[in-house]
């Protein structure tokens, strides 16, 4: 069997050598560890001796030249090859080649960009601004050019560009409505973006709990008397500590169901805005103390003496668009609420009782939940509770 | 592994001690070649002409006897009993060698043949060794430490220290020199201003001897009378095994600094002929073994060639495990 | 040098290897004055370790070309004696591995004595050392300490990374009066490229920006220089104009040209073969935010080795080792910090 | 209770839709307009609206009368009919 005799690497940090000298000639027989040829290398003249017992076959690399290593310098005609052949042919595992360097890092680098301040070549005198100062600059929306043109030549700080910020806003004291404007918005649009919504409706008879109420009223002296509103307060309050799936929090990827069920309470305000409160435990006190707290709540909106924790506590909300309206009403839920119940105007319809056609004041109740944490089915069930409650209005 | 080396030369114990010459020369020459093939890469320090000093020193100590060894530790890691597949898997730097692959050939450890491996570092593993010694000594263990250095580390700071140390405490460690002429490039002369280097032991108060390091039976003798004495308290031990190395200091060392006649006159009083002659003139052995033996010793080579080809690389997120001790699994 | 070169002299410019351009700067130091001799492990009869000091023992002899015992502690005492005595010795240690053998020596005698004496005696030693890790010689021979070395009061510590710098450094070492430690790392030895024929005034103390830029600085120094132009070349194709600087001086470092490259730049990356926690790239980084903080677009970022012994197989010291991958990566980071997110 | 002129009457009753509802700006009322239209007067305002004048004049008022509450002179002359003829 022929084998190649090559140029092996005789140091760490050997490229190449020059053949200086063949021991041998074609034909002329070798031993395992007889020297073949001398080469030179930074470090002198080195034998080379050859690994098996053979005949020179040829001289493939002329004395004098210059030969890298694993180049092919003789082939041998040995008899002893047979046994395993030499480590060479036999597959190394490749290296992992992630670790090295990938010829062309072009495609990887592509979203390297220059940095965009083109003028960082021999910018004149370049005002020094804290990295707190950028970020904070960055955040209120404030260029650094801007920053640079202010007075004075010190380094600029964070409290410089806050200064700044504040002289930027308008003189007029911010309108506390617009405030609120952005604080809903921000709140719907971030509903409307994480939260899959699904909506149910359903027309409820109200006949029974308009006649219960009257009668209730015509008992009592006007200051407690109810309203139409505590009692869809009430029983929802009572369907939501029923079907706990609807009352509480989606927060960190999960739903955590709250212990206690507080009703937001959406009350419009004069000329647009709406706050929602929370009744507290309106599952646990009657139709008298509900009126109460609620009563007491509108009075505190209309003169703006809210408590800030009477904004978060709410669990789910109910929402009614008072005595004129439309029929329906799709309402968003309340993050991060998971459910919010709305009630259209009580309206005359006709409506089929005990297979007679009859007038009825109907009420279209709806209820939008969180898909992620419930679903169409058990959105009916919860709102057919909550109407078997408006139909049955003495269990509230 | 501890047979009985006084007992006269019989065929199975020649044969025996000839065959694990035979291991480690087929191991080094193979070595050589696969460094040309770069399959093996960085430093390689090869034992050739030094066979009797790893497999006679090996043969007398105790399998639980302490072993410190230095960068040219082929011969002494397959004397000891590490498996050659491991041994040549750590050449590679493959996952599955004897230190996962991070060590490579001057770096070959085993702790449960308590071999505490080789050093890069001239004479870095003398004080080491000394410490090994002073634990079994404060155990009141019955086992010894072996410590092999070469002539260059006895130019070292580190030799004095230890020697003095070894001696002052009556420390049961061997120190086994393999004085094979050179350290490195420097002649013994160029280097030592005595070049007895057992007299200079003997300055410390320790037991000392020179050895002909060619002789295998010689030195398995000389260990286990010295292994023998320390285990009984008699203190440090300095045996100086006067030997050669056949081929270069290391790879890329084009040996100018001696000339090709000294080599080959070394080459025909070498441990394995030393050995063979004698086997053969006691008409122990006839050639037919000795091919038998060769043959079995290049299979065994070849076989931890093909283990180390196909083992897998250490995968780079382990790269920054071992630095510290890893808790208990 | 070969023939051509030698006979033109002038500023014809010859290829040459680092190795080549070292041997003739101390055959030069050699010929220029007879205080001056060559110490160490090897240099002689073997021709030194990398093969620099090949040739020399024929040409000067032994008493200037000096074999040493291995007793690193010993010889490099001995230069430091010899320097005090009226010598300009040149001693090699082989690599820094074993320079730690010698630390006693090299900071408690020479960095110290001339401090101590009140500044009666100065040391002009000259100790050369192969440095740095990348030829899979595994942990205890793989190295990068010249940051320790630069921590030391009373040194001169440089790293010639051009085959220019290898052949000129040394004749401004030895013409200093206090000790000097120059590192000469291990992949540095075979490069080859054009040496210019005579340099007048090599200095030691100014850094060089080998590469001009505008969007990012790349700071390093010997081994690493090359992998930081390779990087600088990948970047160019990205329309990334990286500065390259090489600092060439370790101590005491060239603050004056690190800041105008900052000023230039405005984000930095420091690449050091050494080990992150108390390196030189973490003095320069600091030294950056104390002299020029307002100019950073972005954090400093550091490629250093991973803090691991260097192991041997190759994929795994590739992944430890500071490599232009990894410097391209740390320029994303810094290119891409403070964009908005 | 004597009748009350009607300037004092519609006065009181001003206040006490105040009381109940001070964020309307008393001057924007329009007396003839309905308050649902003026100012989204809803059921809850309605109720404190009557249950304010029921309290002040000491008047019972029914539910289905709510809706003589639904502006400011509406509601005045509610009260003042209540007044004359107390039922």
């Amino acid at each position: 069997m022929q084998i190649d005799f090559k140029l092996p690497s005789l140091g760490a940090d050997m490229e190449s050598a020059i053949l200086t000298q063949w021991l041998k000639k074609p034909g002329d027989t070798i031993h395992r560890g007889e020297a073949l040829a001398v080469v030179e290398t930074a470090k002198g003249l080195i034998d080379i001796e050859s690994f098996h017992d053979g005949q020179v076959a040829a001289l493939v690399a002329a004395a004098g030249t210059k030969v890298p290593v694993g180049a092919v310098l003789a082939r041998i005609d040995s008899e002893t090859a047979e046994i395993v052949p030499s480590a060479a042919q036999v597959p190394a595992p490749a290296i992992p080649s992630a670790v090295v360097l990938p010829k062309r890092e072009a495609s990887a680098m592509t979203e390297v960009t220059a940095p965009r301040t083109g003028t960082s070549g021999a910018a004149p005198h370049r005002r020094p601004i804290s990295p707190a100062a950028r970020r904070r600059a960055h955040e209120l929306g404030i260029a650094a050019e801007t920053l640079a043109q202010t007075a004075g030549s010190g380094a600029i700080h964070v409290e410089d560009v806050e200064k700044l910020a504040a002289q930027a806003a308008p003189p007029a004291a911010p309108d506390p409505r617009n405030a609120m404007r952005i604080a809903i918005g921000t709140a719907m649009a971030r509903s409307k973006r994480e939260i899959p919504h699904y909506y149910l409706a359903q027309a409820v008879d109200f006949a029974a709990a308009r006649e219960w109420l009257t009668g209730y009223n015509s008992r009592v002296p006007v200051g407690e008397r109810l309203i139409e509103g505590v009692l869809l307060i009430r029983a929802v309050a009572l369907a939501a500590s029923k079907i706990g799936d609807f009352n509480g929090y989606f927060r960190n990827e999960r739903f955590e169901p709250a212990k206690s069920v507080h009703i937001g309470t959406a009350i419009a305000l004069r000329g647009g805005g709406l706050v929602a409160p929370a009744l507290l435990d309106a599952d646990r006190k009657d139709l008298k103390t509900l009126m109460q707290e609620f009563s007491d709540l509108v009075t505190r909106v209309r003169s703006g003496h809210m408590r800030s924790g009477e904004f978060t506590a709410a669990t789910i909300t109910v929402t009614s668009l008072g005595s004129d309206g439309a029929d329906v009403l799709y309402p968003i839920i309340n993050p991060p609420q998971v459910a919010i119940v709305g009630a259209g105007i009580v309206t005359e319809r006709p409506w089929v009782v005990n297979g007679k056609l009859l007038v009825r004041p109907l009420l279209n109740l709806t209820v939008a939940g969180d898909h992620r944490v419930t679903d169409g089915r058990a959105g009916s069930r919860f709102l057919r509770v909550i109407a078997d409650l408006l139909a049955n209005p003495e269990q509230l | 592994m501890n047979d009985d080396a006084d007992s006269a030369l019989t065929r199975e114990r020649g044969l025996s001690l000839l065959r694990d010459m035979l291991r480690v020369r087929c191991f080094e020459d193979r070595c050589v070649q696969l460094y040309g093939e770069l399959k093996i890469r960085g430093f390689l320090h090869l034992c050739n002409g030094e066979e009797a000093v790893a497999v006679g020193a090996m043969r007398s100590l105790g399998e639980d006897d302490a072993i410190v060894s230095t960068y040219r530790e082929h011969g002494h890691a397959l004397a000891r009993g590490l498996p050659m597949n491991a041994v040549m898997a750590e050449m590679y730097g493959k996952q599955t060698g004897s230190s996962r692959g991070r060590g490579g050939s001057m770096h070959i450890f085993d702790i449960s043949k308590r071999f505490y491996g080789g050093n890069a570092i001239v004479g870095g593993g003398l004080p080491v060794s000394i410490g090994l010694a002073l634990a079994q000594k404060l155990q009141r263990q019955s086992t010894i430490t072996a410590c092999f250095f070469g002539d260059g580390a006895v130019a070292e700071g580190e030799f004095h220290e230890s020697l003095n140390l070894a001696a002052l405490w009556s420390l049961p460690v061997l120190f086994l020199c393999e004085n094979n002429l050179y350290a490195m490039g420097t002649a013994l002369a160029r280097a030592e201003s005595e070049i007895d280097i057992a007299a200079k032991a003997r300055g410390y108060r320790i037991d000392a001897a020179a050895i002909d390091g060619m002789d295998v039976l010689a030195v398995q003798t000389a260990v286990r009378a010295a292994a023998d004495r320390i285990r009984h308290g008699g203190g440090p031990v300095f045996l100086e095994m006067r030997t050669y190395r056949f081929r270069a200091h290391s790879m890329f060392d084009a040996q100018l600094y001696r000339d090709k006649t000294e080599t080959e006159a070394w080459q025909k009083k070498g441990p394995i002929i030393t050995l063979t002659t004698r086997l053969k003139a006691a008409n122990l052995m006839k050639e037919e073994d000795y091919q038998r033996l060769e043959r079995e010793a290049r299979a065994e080579v070849e076989a931890a060639v093909a283990f180390a080809e196909r083992s897998d690389w250490e995968p780079v997120s382990n790269l920054e495990r071992y630095v510290y001790a890893e808790p208990a699994q | 040098m070969n023939a051509e070169a030698a006979a033109s002299g002038g500023t014809v410019t010859n290829r040459v290897t680092y190795r080549e351009a070292a041997r003739e700067a101390i055959r030069a130091a050699l010929r220029a004055d007879p205080r001056v001799f060559l110490m160490g492990e090897d240099v002689g009869r073997y021709g030194g370790c990398y093969a620099v000091t090949k040739g020399l023992l024929d040409e000067f002899g032994p008493e200037r070309i000096r074999d040493t015992p291995l007793s690193e502690s010993a010889f490099v005492g001995a230069g430091i004696g010899a320097a005090l005595g009226g010598m300009r010795p040149i001693v090699e240690i082989m690599t820094v591995n074993f320079s730690l053998l010698a630390l006693d020596q090299i900071l408690n005698n020479a960095a110290t004595l001339c401090h101590m004496s009140g500044g009666q005696m100065n040391v002009p030693l000259v100790i050369r050392m192969a440095t740095g890790a990348g030829r899979q010689l595994a942990a205890q021979h793989s190295h990068s300490l010249e940051g320790w070395y630069a921590h030391i009061p009373g040194l001169r510590i440089v790293a010639p990374a051009t085959i220019d710098d290898a052949r000129w450094m040394l004749s401004a070492a030895l013409a200093c009066p206090d000790p000097v430690l120059l590192f000469e790392h291990i992949f540095l030895y075979n490069l080859e490229g054009p040496l210019a024929a005579e340099i007048g005034g090599i200095d030691i103390d100014r850094a060089a920006v080998r590469r001009p830029g505008r969007d990012v600085v790349l700071i390093t120094y010997g081994g690493s220089l090359h992998k930081c132009l390779t990087a600088a070349e990948h970047l160019a194709a990205q329309g990334v104009e990286a500065e390259v600087l090489d600092l060439r001086t370790l101590r005491p470092l060239d603050d004056q040209t690190i800041m105008d490259s900052v000023r230039r730049t405005h984000r930095v990356v420091v690449v050091d073969e050494g080990w992150r926690s108390g390196s030189l790239a973490a003095e320069i980084t600091t030294r950056i935010v104390e002299q020029a903080f307002y100019e950073l677009d972005a954090p400093v970022c550091r490629v250093c080795t991973a803090e691991v012994p260097v192991p041997y197989p190759q994929h795994l010291e590739e992944a430890a080792l500071p490599n232009p991958s990894r410097i391209l990566a740390a320029v994303r980071q810094v290119l891409a910090h403070g964009e908005s997110p | 209770m004597t009748s009350m002129e009607p300037k004092d009457l519609s006065s009181r009753v001003l206040t006490l839709l105040s009381a109940i509802a001070p964020d309307i700006e008393p001057a924007s009322i329009d007396p003839n307009r309905d308050l649902r239209d003026q100012f989204d007067f809803d059921s809850m305002d309605s109720l404190h609206f009557a249950t304010a004048i029921s309290k002040e004049f000491g008047i019972d008022i029914d539910e289905r009368d709510y809706v003589q509450l639904s502006g400011l002179r509406k509601a005045c002359e509610y009260v003042q009919a209540k007044l004359a003829s107390p039922v």
